[in-house]
């Protein structure tokens, strides 16, 4: 059952070396406040799993500038230079993966998946190192799945369950990182009492989440 | 004729290829253009690979909503029947053939259907993205591009140079210069501008084309 | 775009050996409206994918009944005797599947994979024929996509661009059968306007959907 | 003892390992009892593989819903804080390792943790629906059955004569006679009911069981 605490108190557990998914898109969707968290922990050499370094300054992107990113698996680096360099000089090892390839890769460590054949990036650098297979004459790459110690995730709304509700476009990775993570946590606008959220509403069932931080709370 | 003229030209082009309720997925930046230029009766359905279906215009600043964005980061809307959904889901419509056309700039694109557009090796890495799963997804394939480099040199050429996007998943390619067919035997120029002629295509592409017998069709007067 | 008419009319294309995804969990669910224009229709030898073949006179059973299916994909049959007596006779040829596995490999179709590794099996007559592949450490089956000519799905609420929307349990087969056939026929109790539902309400986007058909109406 | 009492003794048991606030999904027939006999303080959420969490208590007929059945088909209600979804979901959720326990039947349990509890060749064949996902994903899985069969021949069993459901998943055995644990090197006796002695658990099961040197704990008294 989701417990609801100060972002500091959620992450606790968090120590160097650990993985750690970050939800959002270019920021959007990205807890902010846990962001915050992890770079007053000052953990380093975090494997951070996200579908982007974002921006200077915002969401992923934090992380980048405060170098606690060992490695990085990502879709896009385009939005914050650092990434790139950091990877061109080897200070930080950076899985570049296609979006949909990664976001699989997610569902498949929550769903307890051992991989999945998929056709793209077959005949490009990222089939490099990955076994392919045809299956009624088309080829694919077998992907493996990802799991983490630690996933962050924003939402708008909790309830004190800890089902969870996303606003518009900021749902995008949450709901498959809330499955891949031994601890899960949620930074949300609001909590609501059990009920105010209807059985079908439900973006992501509460069992999966362990901490529940309200943001601007300075609870812990 | 001025950049912002020849993107015009491009993206009127592309919207001929998009069929009234068709689901599209255009990529960032030119391509993003082909929805202002869409002919009266053709409505499509934008996919934006960050999670929705019914990517609407631009809002105004007072009206931009921080949790509703396009893939390129910046506000949109969304139009009434619209659909937003998760990352899994949004690459399940897009890998699963569910998008009908995708139009995406290119680096280079090569005689087999291969293209090259999301990185230059040593200069600029900045990840794939969608992308990959697009090209290799989308029912249709359309580059939408100016015709050359800024240098002159052409990126329609024999065999692409830089890491590739996807093999062989290129059907169309429309520039500012003509529109190309990519077939199992090679390129097949389809039209040519207005203002421009079949010589002059065929010199400013690094392969060459099939030209029809009967002439060639023009386009973007 | 989703056009509205009989459930004869959807099911025009429907010819006898054509694969068929039918949704719903013992009947709960299922389009018993397209079920009836399908027995109606009187194709046989039909490649049926669905959970299971309920009991007589419900849901799936009544194509058992009818004796219209050639071929069974499902996770359970014991609700309907004459499913197993048709698979020993060797009258009907049954895919026994893990429910896991199927609704995952309907998933795998309507996504574009090629196929998926699950632990799902593993020692079991189902592993029979299948490739084992081991990623650390665990021994995993490959399963593979299924797809249909026609999907046939019940939802409670349309709105006239095909978003769909399903009541509590009925939900089950429905959004992932909705992605995997050519021709997508939703059976619903209405149809609202556009707009009428919201985007982060919609469970299948319209999309998918070719037909809707409107539960008790004759218009055609 | 009748049968009715057997049972519920077994299901009695079986909450003694379900923690406050798991996840459990209980098996059709027998292991849906467990739920009405859960201590008062402990609330677990029930997961029902046709698609969704916080299963309730059987309705009254008029508040029956057609659209709203456990895994059995029958009418059941949904607890304030559950949750729909699809049967993907409900699978991944299962697969996953996110559900903590699973109560299953079973017609054979051997000492390596094998299950049999689908099908029984030429004889009955209804196929394993959710039972291989749950038995291989379920974090724990929780046999509970009665210890032999009619004819009163065993059910535990040196090794599974039937197909299986899965290859050494079993954790734990609760009987009307006994609770048995599996183990690496065997069948761990840890507790026998309050109606039984070791020795006639011993005569009753199809396999050695260990048993602890200092006395074996009663239940069910």
């Amino acid at each position: 059952m989701a417990v609801i605490c100060s972002a500091r108190q959620a992450l606790a557990g968090l120590t160097g070396g650990m993985s750690v998914m970050v939800a959002g898109f270019l920021g959007v969707g990205t807890p902010e406040e846990l962001v915050g968290a992890v770079i007053e922990s000052g953990v380093t050499g975090l494997t951070v799993i996200a579908n982007d370094s974002a921006f200077p300054g915002v969401g992923v992107g934090r992380l980048q500038d405060s170098k606690q990113i060992g490695k990085l698996h990502a879709s896009y680096i385009g939005g914050h230079s650092d990434t790139g360099k950091c990877m061109e000089t080897g200070e930080m090892d950076v899985v570049l993966t296609p979006q949909g390839t990664l976001a699989e890769q997610i569902r498949a460590g929550g769903s307890g998946l051992g991989g999945f054949l998929t056709p793209t990036g077959v005949g490009t650098v990222v089939a490099n190192g990955k076994q392919e297979m045809t299956v009624n004459g088309r080829t694919y790459l077998l992907e493996l799945p990802l799991k983490a110690d630690f996933a962050l995730l924003r939402a708008h709304r909790a309830d004190a369950a800890g089902n969870l509700i996303y606003r518009n476009s900021a749902r995008n990775f949450n709901p498959l990182m809330a499955m891949a993570a031994e601890v899960v946590v949620a930074e949300v606008d609001e909590v609501v009492p059990v009920g105010a959220i209807a059985p079908e509403e439900v973006m992501t069932p509460g069992i999966f989440i362990d901490y529940i931080v309200i943001r601007g709370e300075k609870n812990g | 004729m001025a950049e912002q003229d020849r993107r015009g030209r491009i993206a009127r082009r592309v919207t001929l290829e998009l069929a009234d309720g068709s689901v599209v997925n255009l990529g960032i930046g030119m391509p993003t253009l082909v929805a202002n230029y869409l002919p009266p009766g053709v409505a499509i359905i934008l996919q934006s690979e960050n999670g929705f279906l019914g990517l609407g215009p631009e809002p105004s600043p007072e009206e931009a909503d921080k949790d509703l964005v396009n893939a390129g980061g910046k506000p949109v809307t969304i139009l009434p029947g619209g659909a937003f959904f998760d990352s899994a889901m949004s690459f399940a419509i897009i890998r699963g053939g569910h998008v009908d056309a995708t139009v995406l700039g290119a680096l280079e694109v090569d005689e087999k259907g291969n293209l090259a557009n999301w990185m230059v090796p040593g200069r600029r890495v900045p990840g794939m993205g969608g992308a990959m799963d697009l090209v290799v997804g989308a029912k249709r394939v359309i580059v939408a591009m100016e015709h050359v480099n800024r240098d002159g040199s052409p990126k329609i050429v024999r065999e692409c140079t830089l890491p590739l996007t996807a093999k062989g998943e290129v059907d169309l390619i429309v520039t500012d210069l003509a529109v190309i067919e990519v077939r199992q035997d090679g390129l097949q120029l389809l039209e040519i501008a207005a203002d421009t002629t079949v010589e002059a295509v065929l010199a400013a592409t690094g392969v060459p084309l099939s030209v029809p017998a009967g002439g060639v069709p023009v386009f973007g007067a």
